[in-house]
């Protein structure tokens, strides 16, 4: 065991990295040069320091495995972060925005072709979120409404003007310039490191 | 730099091949001069180029021999060389192209390049150094099950331009054939007018077709407003109307606006 | 403020709780009944705190915020638990990012340029690690696009912010050339492609 590394910061940082709680027995299996009951009391000593150092969180037991929690009475600062959770973008609402901005003004129809799948409900939310609006009907028969990007989707985007998109083309010659991503060569050990 | 035995100082003999290149893959053709720089210990800004030159065609003919690809970029720089040689072998005369009598090196490009390259990889040698997150640091990437829900629906989105576009040409990949145009430069700004013309033509009754191309008067410009209302045309969101032969013609917008 | 519960374990608990670098100026919008003073004590007194107490995790400042991550030496226990294989860099992916991270805003025919090979794949490839991004196109004729380093880049590489690049040093002059700093315009038109 190495000099200035104690088992205690290694299960800390174990239980910190892990985004479940971690059993007991598997803690021992991944630190099979430690014995049981030293881990044991590694976890103990960290339980016991959380609270006597008045830390922010805790070592709890749930759900027959050892987890790193807030505490409690820290709830109603925690609550606080969920306003400031940045809206994340399924691929499917990707690429109808992607349509939209290509090829608008563009109708529903139009790019439920391109994409082979209903599309109403993901107009409806970039509707919600004012990247895109609904610039007029068609004046053809079924009067199909035409939609557009906003001025909202250029800040989203720091684009001065549409014609500021990347063309498609140069997208494409990214991909298709040779095979030679960088395809790391296969390590014979499969442990080492390239550097 | 440890000087390596098995090589002698500077360049044996001038019918010598056996000048051994280590097969080793290099990054490119500045990275394979590099190293025959270093090897042979020779000054960066005094590089023998005859003597580089040969070593350097001796490693492409031996990647050749090991049928390995000699990747374009490797004979240009070969051709690069031979030109330098060439030139090193005429008297060195002013730049008649300037005043002053500075001589300019037929090598001087390369070595900038050379040490530009160099110093780039070592900054490529220090970022990879530092201490990189997943191999040497590790941190929390997920939030707690209450605070990880989805965001509300008017939250702006975090994506960047580069998604957008390679959304759009997964899509155009997988689309059928004939559903759609080359996307190219033009045909933006033409978007960009259709926008403004619709735009314009909002809540009017109908505007002068020649009021459509008042803006800067770039030649573009005028060729995009004009696509544009063609398409708008094709489209049928826009009507044309003349009441005189060379009359003028008025557009007006063929959009039954939403009421808001 | 509640009576047994401390500033230090409120920020502690946040960043804790968060999943990528929390910056002061969030931590204050969060925080709004708190002195952005006192809560930057809070940070300087919970990062010296996991130094003295020989703790498993470290407070660092990275892509300009605040988070915890495990210490390095701790990182081969650490990655006995992981699934995923760790991150790994191709020499001429890190070149590519470095060449990126001290020139951005730059094109592809300047890197092209700089490395003397294509780098199209490459640049795909760091585009969808999402550590490079296009930032716009260059004013020149042909408006290629130009690629700059993005947040994630930071983080990967523990860097506070891009003035905390290591230096690189300086080049000597070549004895005929002028009074060039060590940002030397490349000798391209900006519309040629060098191969």
């Amino acid at each position: 065991m190495m000099s200035d590394i104690s088992l205690k910061q290694i299960v800390e940082s174990i239980i910190f990295v892990t985004d479940s709680p971690l059993t007991l027995d598997r803690l021992c299996s991944i630190l099979e040069e430690f014995e049981r009951e030293e881990i044991r009391e590694a976890i103990a000593s960290i339980t016991a320091d959380c609270r006597a150092n008045g830390r922010g969180v805790e070592l709890v037991l749930v759900a027959g495995g050892y987890q790193f929690r807030s505490r409690p009475e820290l709830a109603d600062y925690i609550r606080r972060l969920k306003r400031v959770k940045p809206a994340r973008f399924s691929p499917s609402s990707l690429e109808t925005l992607a349509i939209i901005a290509y090829r608008q003004p563009v109708t529903r129809a139009e790019i439920e072709y391109l994409r082979g799948v209903d599309s109403g409900g993901i107009l409806k939310s970039l509707l919600d979120k004012k990247l895109i609006r609904i610039i007029g009907k068609k004046d053809i028969p079924g009067k199909p409404l035409i939609y557009g990007t906003t001025r909202e989707f250029m800040e989203t985007f720091s684009l001065k003007d549409l014609a500021s998109l990347p063309t498609l083309r140069e997208i494409e010659e990214l991909a298709d310039s040779g095979d030679d991503t960088d395809q790391v060569p296969l390590p014979l050990d499969g442990t080492d490191e390239l550097f | 730099m440890i000087p390596d035995p098995d090589q002698n100082p500077l360049f044996p003999n001038d019918d010598s091949t056996a000048c051994l290149v280590s097969t080793e893959a290099f990054e490119g053709p500045l990275d394979l001069l590099l190293h025959l720089i270093k090897k042979n210990e020779v000054d960066i800004y005094n590089i023998p180029i005859a003597a580089i030159s040969r070593q350097y065609l001796d490693y492409l003919d031996l990647m050749r021999e090991l049928n390995l690809d000699v990747a374009g970029e490797f004979l240009v720089m070969a051709s690069t060389l031979i030109q330098i040689k060439s030139q090193m072998l005429l008297p060195l005369s002013p730049d008649p192209e300037t005043d002053d009598d500075q001589v300019q090196d037929p090598r001087a490009e390369l070595v900038r390049r050379l040490l530009e390259y160099d110093r780039y990889r070592e900054a490529s040698a220090l970022l990879a150094a530092r201490e990189i997150l997943d191999r040497d640091v590790f941190a929390r990437k997920f939030l707690p099950p209450e605070l990880d829900i989805e965001a509300p629906d008017d939250a702006l989105p975090e994506i960047d331009l580069f998604e957008l576009v390679d959304a759009f040409r997964r899509i155009l990949a997988k689309a059928p054939k004939d559903s759609f145009h080359e996307v190219g430069s033009e045909n933006i700004s033409i978007a960009d007018r259709i926008a403004d013309i619709l735009l314009y033509l909002e809540g009017k009754e109908s505007v002068e077709f020649e009021e459509l191309f008042i803006g800067t008067n770039t030649r573009e410009f005028i060729v995009a407003s004009f696509l544009a209302v063609l398409e708008l045309c094709k489209l049928r969101m826009i009507k044309l109307s003349q009441f005189e032969n060379y009359g003028s013609i008025f557009v007006r917008s063929a959009i039954i606006q939403e009421a808001a």
